[in-house]
């Protein structure tokens, strides 16, 4: 456990050195969200009935970008071979820095929905029910964007191609996102069911999503 | 450190590409010949036996070849992940031609069942596309067999590309149960399972017996075409692999040579 | 301890890079792979490593607890020197401290080990600097420094006098010897003669079945 | 210009050849296309009305999200210290590669918009529409993303930090394709004004966009 | 023609790398630039090239037309070769060869002069393997076979034996001994002595400890 511990530190050290990383995810969520009244016209009405939407859907795109460089960084300096010969298994090194992607990353991109939604026109009542769901839901986005990212590591346009392939896994995590947000806007009763679904695919992820990448990763440094 | 791959597994020596090549190449013919009569039979029955629905009339037909179309999509993502467990586990040689033949062919089912049911909803629900579960949960499928090629095609070294795809082929897999469950876990507009029930068929025979047949036939076509595929593309590993031992050879000999002259 | 090769068949593709290759390291040996380029020495150290799994055959050392992954007896430094360009130099050799030798006890100890590593390999004074300032040879001699914050047995090294000059090369033959003579193992790639008086030397070829030539290794063969 | 040419010519074999480069920038529209449903719920005359709006956010997203390759395989790989050599300025050098990016990317998303109107219910007579006005202006999206593809170049985080860059610069141009499309949807003389906009737009930047980016590579060589 | 450097001074960040430095490569000369590491040969290899501006001092070809940029006189090889892992070995070459031949005349000649270079250093065989594929000495090689098919009379090598095994060092040697017999210009960053009869050398640099106390107290730029 001190191996994960100590990756974990450095690894949140580096993203809080290497300045601008969290920066450049919020200022990206940002621009995304701005865009979007750009092209879908002005109208309040329809934004305050769309805001929960694109607020997820922003985030998923913001987390997706910073991960491509969640095992670039360790494969190309050459780290991700000397962290191989750690005492833990490869699996914990893949969960660590996931973890570390979650942090710095993740929850920050939860916090800062509720500004944008400003924005947005988001309904009062909407705002807790967004960071919630957001809180709940963004382990599975990094823990399944590793998987992505590992599988990524050498290809030329590792950036499109981890898009194409984890999107596909996060269409679970936004549905139950959304409907989270929806239901609970017509009675808690129905928040309580998806927000468990929400909960429990974060929690499937946080295990499926290291294992896979850890097998991903071992074939790389072949 | 202690390794050993010297033994071979069972299925290793029972299924090594040269006796596959000799087995496939006495089946295939057959195979083909078979397909392609029972895919005719089934496009007979669909357009000259079957009846119009009273309700939707001749539009009905399309189903004979949406519904083949839909499971096999299915059963071919359900092929691919097989072969990646074989391959991941087993490092059965085969395993990955199965893979990377089975990829375009399944995509093309899912691409074909896609097409079908749009041409279908214009006339049933009064739009080519709705975002119901289980519309959405096949256009996920046909991402899927995207990112495979995709994945694959983007790692320069064939034999990493393999393994990873592999990876990324059994984690896939969770769709396969969201595929067929969508319709009965969330309401949608989409027809609920009638065939494939546990008490039995739902519908008619007219309307069952060409389908049936016709999803055999597809099935046929399926197999005849993997099996091409997977024969094809053994051969273009052997080809490879004899291009790339003539250059080596040529490397080896400019080796030798100037190792004496130097 | 002792590195037992037995029968070692590797393969990069198709390819069989490394056939049938038997050798031992012994505790207390130095053993230099050398041989023309393409001619698989990366591909045997990064085998020796665990990165890569042989086609066939066997390596075991011996000596090792056998319950612990043998990984956790090597060191690896390849042609990279897995430092971090936003972490000081300290900063990154007391973070491979940390995670090889499985401790986060930041003990006084441990500190020292440390600034003896930095002080052996001359970059003592760049302690303070961010490891992205460093010239190549400084980079290199920070990725060495790793070998001695961690104590392990087995040293794995790939072509690890790249980018360094005359006196640096000279620093590492006797960090070489001095982990050879406290019975430790090391295999090491080079194009270049380390200097050392007693190492063995192993050269591949693309001829296959050559056997494992021993000799001493005297200058550039 | 033989220079110009002999580049061209590789960059566009390289693309052809680093296979699926092209495929997952379709790929990547695609799934942003199919996420905005997702995300903003079924409802199909709401979608039918911010069609164009969705797809051209998206067109961006994609064509941004293929960007930082521009030039980071040829720093990286050392080619662009020796294209520097040749015979003509840097700026025919970004140029050159920008123009390979257009071809290589830009048209292909382009031309691909309208058969994803279909999963958005577009309307009719806003094909060729949507068509017309992305030729149009992806020039600038190329050109200008010259731009931050060589200021981002030695920064990890490369993605975000372009996206935040670059989506400025693409405001004006997503706002004349958006009304070009809006306003010929309302009468024909509308649509003129917007699109003529739109083509200066683009030619501005490919003469901006090559100038920039040789001045942020020379920096890089430093 | 002759490559004159007068009281050149480059700095990195606040820091003076090279000071007042002068010298002149005749044709026909080789000069290699020893010294420790982070003496300063990267800087001084780069700042010939003209990636870097000088803070002082003037780098004059005399004898190239005034009309022309210089840096179309300057072959450069560096610490990185330049190819593109999906195009093959003929390919990248022939690239290379016509952008900076500065022709996509693609006649016979030029071919032979591609086919030639690729004899010369002993890659023909690998000719339609990608670049990808290499091995670390064959794709260093390849990045060398660039010299050979464009014809410019400076070439600046930044550590060219990288990764070379003992006969293709050689081979180099020869490959610029050729070079210099034709009245070519080279200058060659280099921790080892590469067996050349005339090479002239010149020594840079400080202490790096001495760099490092200059570096600290000035805080990185
Ligand atoms: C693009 C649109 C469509 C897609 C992707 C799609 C997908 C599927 C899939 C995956 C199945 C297999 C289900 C299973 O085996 O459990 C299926 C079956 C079926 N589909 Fe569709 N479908 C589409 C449109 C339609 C339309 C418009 C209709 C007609 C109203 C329709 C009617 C049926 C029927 C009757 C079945 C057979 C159900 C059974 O007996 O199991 N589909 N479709
Ligand atoms: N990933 C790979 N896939 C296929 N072949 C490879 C791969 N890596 C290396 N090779 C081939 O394997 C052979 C051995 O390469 P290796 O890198 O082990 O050589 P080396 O002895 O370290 O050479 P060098 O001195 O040039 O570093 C070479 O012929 C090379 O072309
Ligand atoms: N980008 C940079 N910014 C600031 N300082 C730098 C930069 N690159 C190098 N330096 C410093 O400049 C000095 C000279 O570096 P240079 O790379 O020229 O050395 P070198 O002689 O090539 O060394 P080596 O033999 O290790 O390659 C070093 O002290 C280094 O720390
Ligand atoms: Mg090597
Ligand atoms: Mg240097």
């Amino acid at each position: 456990m001190s191996g994960f511990l100590t990756l974990l530190k450095r690894d949140l050290l580096l993203a809080l050195r290497e300045g601008g990383a969290l920066g450049t995810a919020l200022g990206f969520y940002l621009i995304v969200v701005t865009l979007m009244p750009l092209g879908l016209g002005p109208d309040l009405n329809l934004l305050t009935r769309i805001a929960p939407g694109i607020l997820w859907v922003a985030l998923l795109l913001a987390a997706l970008l910073s991960l491509p460089r969640l095992f670039e960084a360790d494969h190309d300096d050459g780290s991700l071979d000397v962290l191989a010969l750690g005492h833990m298994p490869l699996e914990l090194v893949a969960a660590s820095k996931a973890l570390a992607h979650w942090i710095s990353t993740g929850i920050p991109l939860a916090l800062m929905a509720p500004i944008l939604g400003i924005l947005l026109n988001l309904e009062a009542r909407a705002y807790p029910l967004v960071i919630a769901t957001m809180l709940a839901g963004t382990p599975a986005i990094s823990f399944l964007g590793a998987i992505g990212a590992a599988l990524t590591l050498k290809t030329r346009r590792g950036g499109l191609l981890l898009a194409l392939l984890v999107l596909p896994f996060y269409v679970p995590t936004l549905i139950f996102g959304i409907t989270s947000i929806s239901a609970a806007l017509l009675s808690p009763a129905g928040f309580q069911a998806s927000f468990l679904i929400l909960t429990a695919i974060s929690l499937v992820s946080l295990v499926l999503g290291p294992v896979a990448a850890a097998a991903a990763l071992r074939q790389h440094m072949q | 450190m202690t390794t050993d791959a010297a033994t071979q597994t069972w299925t290793q020596r029972l299924a090594n590409p040269t006796r596959f090549m000799a087995l496939s190449g006495q089946i295939l013919p057959w195979l083909t010949i078979a397909a392609i009569a029972v895919v005719l039979y089934g496009l007979y029955l669909t357009f000259f036996v079957a009846p119009p629905d009273y309700q939707q009339g001749e539009t009905v037909k399309i189903m004979f070849i949406h519904v083949p179309s839909a499971w096999l999509a299915m059963m071919g993502y359900l092929m691919i992940a097989i072969s990646s467990f074989g391959l991941l586990v087993f490092r059965h040689p085969l395993a990955d031609v199965s893979a990377k033949s089975a990829a375009p062919i399944g995509a093309a089912f899912t691409l074909l069942a896609l097409i079908t049911g749009s041409l279908w909803g214009k006339p049933m629900w009064g739009t080519y596309w709705v975002w119901d579960a289980r519309l959405t949960s096949v256009l996920i499928l046909f991402f899927l067999y995207l990112g495979l090629m995709a994945l694959r095609s983007s790692l320069e070294d064939e034999t990493l590309a393999a393994k990873q795809t592999a990876v990324l082929g059994l984690a896939g897999v969770v769709i396969l149960p969201i595929i067929k469950f969508s319709v009965d876990w969330w309401n949608t507009l989409h027809q609920p399972a009638s065939v494939v029930k546990i008490d039995g068929p739902a519908i008619h025979s007219s309307i069952l017996v060409p389908l049936v047949v016709n999803a055999v036939g597809f099935s046929l076509l399926f197999f005849a075409l993997h099996m091409k595929a997977m024969r094809n593309e053994v051969l273009r590993r052997r080809v490879k692999a004899l291009r790339m031992a003539e250059v080596e050879q040529a490397a080896r000999g400019r080796d030798t040579s100037s190792a004496t002259a130097g | 301890m002792q590195l037992e090769i037995r029968d070692l068949v590797v393969a990069r593709g198709a390819r069989r890079i490394i056939d049938q290759l038997s050798f031992d390291v012994a505790a207390g040996e130095v053993w230099l792979l050398t041989g023309r380029n393409g001619a698989g020495k990366t591909t045997l150290i990064r085998t020796l490593a665990g990165y890569l799994s042989p086609v066939s055959g066997s390596i075991t050392l011996k000596g090792w607890d056998p319950e612990r992954d043998p990984r956790e007896a090597c060191h690896y430094v390849g042609h990279l020197n897995a430092d971090k360009a936003s972490l000081t130099v300290l900063e990154n050799l007391r973070f491979w401290q940390a995670y090889l030798g499985g401790t986060t006890a930041d003990d006084a100890a441990a500190r020292d080990r440390v600034w003896a590593a930095l002080e052996r390999l001359e970059i003592e004074p760049l302690a303070d600097i961010p490891a992205g300032y460093l010239s190549a040879g400084q980079k290199r001699r920070l990725g060495l420094a790793r070998l001695l914050v961690a104590e392990r047995p087995v040293w794995l090294l790939d072509e690890p006098t790249v980018s360094l000059d005359v006196q640096s090369t000279a620093l590492l033959a006797r960090v070489i010897e001095t982990h050879a003579a406290a019975g430790g193992l090391v295999v090491a790639a080079t194009h270049l003669a380390l200097g050392l008086a007693s190492a063995r030397e192993l050269r591949l070829g693309p001829t296959p079945h050559a056997a494992a030539e021993e000799r001493t290794s005297g200058g550039p063969a």
